[in-house]
C-alpha cells in the first residue's frame, strides 16, 4: 500500500531509540531534526491518505513531540505499564497525526498500523484514544489533558514517584477556563512535576488568537497562576533540548513552557496560514511539501557533512 | 414524494446559515455568538457581512452561553453556533440555568450534531444531547430532517418566546419536504399518504428521517405499507400525531442519530405505553457502546441506519408480530 | 418486611462516608476528592482521619472530574464527592470524556441528588442526570434506596472496573433490606414476596423506594398485591427482574426523583414495549415543568411520590384497566 | 406574623427613596450605615424564620449591595423595565437572603412578601430568580453571573447605553473556570461598563480560601486577565461611595472591585468562622445578634447627636 511504502522509506536517523542521556552534540541535534522530518512526512501522508486531519497543528507540535519522546521523557514500549516513567497527555487533541507519528516510531505499534488511521471500525480514531498503545487519555475536546495530567502529577507526588507529567496545549486553547482551574490546583499543590507545554502559534481555526480572543499578557496570566514560565522557540530542537534539559525550572512551581512556534511548521505555503488548520493537501500540495521535506533533509545531510 | 423526486439539497448547517443571512438583514437584534466555530457552522459569511451583528467568544464554550444569555436578557436575538458536544456536555450546566431556567429566548444551535463529526470519535459526538435536554425544563427542541424544515424552524425560532435548542447536521440532506408543507414547532410532519392501516410505523428525527422514508419505499416495494413521520420537535412533544400514527400501524420503528436510551425512541415507547397504544417496536439509535469509527455514513450503516437496514428491523418486527 | 418493622436509618450520604471512612482503614488507594463539597459529602470526618487520601480540588468541579480521571489513571481508587446537580452539569463534559470514554474507573458520588437540595431550587436539583449519564456509554449508574444499598454499593464501587456514578441523598432513609439480602450491582431487588400474580409492579429506584414500599402497604390493605422492585442500578439495567416483574403485574407504576423524561420510567418502558410486554404504565416522577418550590418532602408529595400518592396512582392505573 | 411586625418595625433611614446624587456628607453616610443595620436585622430574621440560609456570605456583602442600591445605581422598580438603567447580577446567589432584603427595601415588593420565603409554593426560593421583582437572573451555581453580565454589557456597548453592570462573586468562587473565560472575554471587549465585585471575605464552606485553593495574588492575575483592579474595604461604606464614585476606572478596561470584607460582619460570633457560612442562628443567638445590631443602631444615632 502507499502509506506503507512511504512510511518504511524512512530516513537513517529512523529507529525507536532512546535517546535521552545522550550528550547534546551537533549529532544529537541533527538526529532529532531528521526525526522531525520524518515525522512531518508521516503525519503530512496520514492527513493526504485519510483525506481528514489537522495539519497546521500537528506541523507545529511535532518538534516538541519529538524532543519530548526522543530526548526528554522516560517513555518506552517496554516500561508504559510501569507508573515510575515519565507521562504525556496529548491536550491539544486534534493534532493526534503528529502523536501517531512519533509512537509509531517509538515502536508502539507497527507503522503499518497507521495505514487504518480514520477507517471504518479502526481504533485510530481522529483523536487520541488509550484504544491506541502509547496513549494514556482520550483527549480531543479542548481544555481536558490539564486537569488530568495534575491528576496524574498529584498522584505521582502522593506516591513519591521522580516522574514527570507533560501535556502540550494550543494556545487557542488557553482560553477554555478548565485550564485555569487546573492551573490553580497545579499551583496549589506545588506540582513541580507537572510540564505543561503552551503551543504558542498564535493561530487558531478563526484566525489570530489575538482577535478572536485575546490572552496576552500569556506570561503574566501564568505567573499569576503560579507557573514557573520560560519561553522557548518551540520549533528549534536545540533550544528544547536546553531547556527541557533543565526542569524542574524552580522547585516547588508547576512548569510552563510557553513554546513560541509557527503553525504549519517546515512546509512554505502552509506556515502560518489559518485556514490550513484542518485543510487537507491536495496532489500537488502533497508533493510540494514532500519535496521541500525531501530538500530539508539533503541540507541536513550534506551540511553537516554524513552523506 | 419518492425517492427519484427526491432531489438534493445542501446541508442543513448550510440552510441555517442561510436563513439566518436572509433575516438578519432586516432584524439588527439577531446576533451570532460562536466559540471558534464560525466555519465549522458556515456563519463565516455572516460575520463578515454583518459584523456588528457577529460576537466571537473564542474556545470557551461555558462563557459563549452564559454571554448569549445575557446579550437575550437585553433583547438580543442569539443564535449561539457551537457544536452540539461541546454546547451540551461543556455548557450543559449553562443552558440548563442560564437559559432554561431563567427563561430567555436564547436559540442555541448545536452544530454537525449526532455522529456529524464522524471519524473524530466520542469526544465529538453528541448522543446524549436529546436525554439530557428533555430532562431539563423549559428548552424546547427542535431536529430538523432537511433543508425545507431547517429554514422553517429558524425563520419560526426568531420570534420564538421561549429558549429553544436546534440541532443541525454537516452532510448534504435530501429534499423530503415541498415548500407549502406546514411547518410548525411541536407539529409532527407526515411525509407518507394518510391511509387507514400501516403495517409499520418509521418515526424518525433529523438526519435519520431520509433513510426512514427511503426504507418506507422499499417496504413498499414488498407490498407493505409505512406510516413516515419527521418528529421535529422533541419539546413539545407531538403526542397527538404520534398517537394517531401507532393507532393505525401494526408496529412501530423509531429512528435517531442518538443513544437509543432517552431520545426519541424513549419518549414515544414512554407516551405509548402511558397512553394504552402497544404495539410492537424497535427503538433504532446509536446502541449503548464503544461507538463504531466512521463517517456518519459508515457509522449508521454499521447501526443500521439506513434504507435497508430500516426496512430490514420493520419486516422483522412485522414477522415476529405475526410467527 | 412491613412498616411497622421498618426503623428508621441514617441519610445514605451518612451511610456512605461510614463505609468509606471503614475502608480507607486498610486502603491506602482510596481517595476522595471534593470541590468545597467535604461537609455537605459528610467526609469531613474522613478528610480529618485520613488527611494523605482527601484532595480538595475548591469550587471548580470540571478540574476536580478532571483531577480525579488522572488520579484514577494512576491506580488510586477516586471518590469524587460533590452536588449531583454540578458533577453531571457543569462537569458532564468530563464524566463523559475524562472517566467514561477514556474508561477510567472513577467513582462519581452526586451527593444531595435529585431535589434533595430543596427550596434551593433548580440550579440545585439533579432531575436530569439519569437521562444523560444513561445516554452515555461507559458508565454504570446506582441509586441506592436504603443505608444497607449504598453500603453495599460503595463497597462494590471500590473493586468496580469501570467508571460508576452513584447518586445520594441527604434525607434519613428507613432501612428496607435486612443485611442478608443479596446485592449486586445491575441486579434489582425485590422487596415484597414472590408471588404469581401482582394487581401492580411498583418499580422505584433510589429515594422513592421507600415510598413505593409504603404504597404497597396501602394497596395490601385494598387487597391489592404489589411487587415493590429497588432497580438500584440504572446501568447495567436489569431486564430479566424487571421483565418477570411486569409479566406477572396487571399494572405498572415506576417512580423516580428524576425528570419524568429519560430516567428510570423511559428506561422502563421502552424496553417493556421492546420486549412485548404491554402492561398500563404510569411514570411517576418529577413532571417536566418549572419544579414547585418546597423541601424535598413537599416537592415529593407535591408530585405524587408519597405512600399515598403512589397508592392513589396504581388504583386509577388498575381501574383504567377494568372499567 | 412574627416576620412582618419585625421587618415593618424599621430604624429611620428605612425609606426606598433613591440615594444617587445625594453629596456624600457624613448624613448620607450614616443613613447609608443605618440602612446597612436594618437589611443585617431583616436578613437574620429571614434566615432565623426560614430555618436556612447562607448567614455569612449575606452579611459580608449586604455594605456593598447597600452602596451600589442606594447610592451607585440607578436600578428602581419604576424604571426596571427600561434597559438603559444600571443593571445587577448577583453572582453569589446563595447570599440571596440580603438581596432579598436590599429588594423590599427598594420597593420591588411588599415587606410581607418575604414572609413566603423558602416555603412551599413560593417564588422566594433560596437563591435569585426571575420570578421575583427587581432580580435580572437566576442564580446559585457559583461561577455564571460574571458571564451573564458580560453579555449584558456587551449587548449595552453594541446599543450605545450609557449605563453599568455590576455582579458580585464569592471570593471562594473564583476558582470557577468559568469566571476567567468571562473576564478575558470582558477585557477583549473592553467592557468598561461592566464592574465585577469579588467579595474578599476569605472564607468559603470549607475554610480559608488560601488553604481550601489558594488564589492570591489575586491582583495579579485580574490584572493579567485586563481589568482596571481596585482594593476597598468592603464594609465601609464611606470607603465604598468614594470608589464607586470614580467608576470607570479605566477607560476601555473591566473594573474589577476587590472588597475586603469579613464574613458575617456586624454580628460579633458570626465574623470571620467559616461554620456560619450555612448555619441558622439558634433563639439565644438571633436575640443577641439582634441586640448587637441594636447597640449599632443607637450608637449611629448618638455618635451624630441626631435622636
Ligand atoms: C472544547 C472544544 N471546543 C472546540 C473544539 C474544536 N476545535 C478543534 S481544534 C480548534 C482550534 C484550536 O486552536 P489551538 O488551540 O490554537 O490549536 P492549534 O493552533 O495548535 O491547532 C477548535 C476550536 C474542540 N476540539 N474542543
Ligand atoms: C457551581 C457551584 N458549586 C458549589 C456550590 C455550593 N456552594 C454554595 S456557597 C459555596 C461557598 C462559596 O464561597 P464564596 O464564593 O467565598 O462565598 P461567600 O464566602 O461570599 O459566601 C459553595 C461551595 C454552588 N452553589 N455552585
Ligand atoms: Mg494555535
Ligand atoms: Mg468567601
Amino acid at each position: 500500500m502507499a502509506l506503507l511504502n512511504f512510511i518504511t522509506h524512512r530516513n537513517k536517523y529512523s529507529n525507536s531509540e532512546m535517546m535521552t542521556h545522550y550528550p547534546n552534540t551537533t549529532d544529537h541535534y541533527r538526529a532529532l531534526q531528521a526525526k522531525s522530518l520524518l515525522y512531518r512526512k508521516t503525519l503530512l501522508k496520514l492527513i493526504y491518505s485519510a483525506k481528514a486531519g489537522h495539519t497546521g497543528g500537528s506541523l507545529s507540535c511535532v518538534d516538541l513531540l519529538n524532543v519530548l519522546y526522543n530526548h526528554v521523557m522516560d517513555i518506552t514500549p517496554q516500561n508504559f505499564t510501569q507508573m515510575n516513567r515519565d507521562h504525556y497527555i496529548h491536550s491539544k487533541g486534534h493534532a493526534v497525526e503528529a502523536l501517531y507519528a512519533v509512537l509509531a516510531d517509538k515502536g508502539f505499534f507497527p507503522w503499518e498500523a497507521l495505514e487504518t488511521v480514520g477507517k471504518y471500525g479502526s481504533n485510530f480514531v481522529g483523536h487520541p484514544t488509550r484504544d491506541i498503545p502509547g496513549i494514556e487519555q482520550n483527549t480531543g475536546a479542548l481544555g481536558h489533558g490539564l486537569a488530568f495530567a495534575v491528576g496524574m502529577a498529584l498522584a505521582a507526588k502522593k506516591d513519591g514517584l521522580t516522574n514527570r507529567i507533560f501535556t502540550i496545549m494550543g494556545d487557542g486553547e488557553l482560553v477554555e477556563g478548565s485550564i485555569w482551574e487546573a492551573s490553580a490546583s497545579a499551583a496549589h499543590y506545588k506540582l513541580d512535576n507537572l510540564v505543561a507545554i503552551v503551543d504558542r502559534n498564535t493561530l487558531q481555526i478563526s484566525g489570530q488568537t489575538e482577535d478572536v480572543m485575546a490572552m496576552e499578557p500569556l506570561e503574566d496570566k501564568f505567573k499569576a497562576f503560579g507557573y514557573a514560565v520560560c519561553h522557548v522557540d518551540g520549533n528549534d530542537i536545540a533550544a528544547l533540548v536546553d531547556l527541557f534539559d533543565q526542569l524542574p525550572f524552580e522547585k516547588g512551581k508547576p512548569n510552563l513552557v510557553l513554546a513560541h512556534t509557527t503553525k504549519g511548521k517546515g512546509i512554505s505555503f502552509i506556515e502560518d496560514k489559518a485556514p490550513w488548520h484542518h485543510k487537507v493537501p491536495s496532489e500537488t500540495e502533497f508533493e510540494i511539501a514532500l519535496r521541500e521535506l525531501g530538500l530539508a533533509e539533503n541540507d541536513l545531510e550534506v551540511v553537516d557533512g554524513l552523506e | 414524494m419518492d425517492s427519484n423526486e427526491t432531489s438534493m439539497g445542501v446541508a442543513n448547517l448550510d440552510a441555517f446559515a442561510d436563513t439566518l443571512i436572509e433575516l438578519a438583514a432586516n432584524d439588527h437584534d439577531i446576533l451570532v455568538t460562536a466559540s471558534d466555530s464560525r466555519g465549522s457552522g458556515r456563519v463565516t459569511p455572516f460575520a463578515e457581512k454583518y459584523p456588528d451583528q457577529f460576537i466571537e467568544i473564542g474556545i470557551a464554550e461555558q462563557n459563549l452561553v452564559g454571554v448569549s444569555a445575557g446579550l437575550a436578557s437585553m433583547g438580543k436575538k442569539v443564535f449561539v453556533v457551537s457544536p452540539a458536544c461541546f454546547l451540551t456536555a461543556r455548557a450543559l450546566e449553562q443552558i440548563k440555568n442560564d437559559v432554561a431556567y431563567s427563561d430567555h429566548p436564547v436559540k442555541v444551535i448545536g452544530i454537525s450534531a449526532g455522529v456529524s463529526y464522524g471519524v473524530l470519535g466520542t469526544t465529538h459526538h453528541s448522543l446524549h444531547d436529546l436525554a439530557a435536554l428533555q430532562a431539563i425544563n423549559n428548552i424546547d427542541i427542535v431536529v430538523p430532517a432537511d433543508n425545507f424544515e431547517t429554514g422553517q424552524a429558524i425563520r419560526a425560532a426568531v420570534v420564538h418566546p421561549r429558549p429553544i435548542y436546534i440541532r443541525l447536521g454537516k452532510k448534504a440532506m435530501p429534499i423530503l419536504h415541498d415548500p407549502t408543507t406546514h411547518f410548525e414547532i411541536g407539529k409532527a410532519i407526515q411525509l407518507t399518504p394518510v391511509r387507514e392501516e400501516y403495517d409499520v410505523a418509521l418515526i424518525a428525527t433529523g438526519e435519520t428521517v431520509a433513510p426512514a422514508f427511503f426504507a418506507s419505499q422499499l417496504l413498499a416495494e414488498q407490498g407493505l405499507a409505512s406510516c413516515v413521520l419527521s418528529v421535529h420537535s422533541l419539546r413539545p412533544f407531538d403526542e397527538q400525531v404520534v398517537e394517531q400514527a401507532a393507532t393505525h400501524s401494526k408496529s412501530i420503528v423509531t429512528v435517531e442519530e442518538h443513544s437509543v436510551n432517552g431520545g426519541l425512541g424513549s419518549r414515544v415507547a414512554s407516551f405509548l405505553m402511558q397512553a394504552g397504544v402497544f404495539r410492537p417496536l424497535r427503538i433504532v439509535g446509536i446502541p449503548d457502546e464503544h461507538t463504531v469509527t466512521g463517517s456518519q455514513d459508515e457509522i449508521f450503516n454499521h447501526y443500521g441506519i439506513s434504507a435497508q437496514g430500516l426496512a430490514q428491523t420493520a419486516l422483522q418486527l412485522l414477522k415476529k408480530e405475526t410467527v
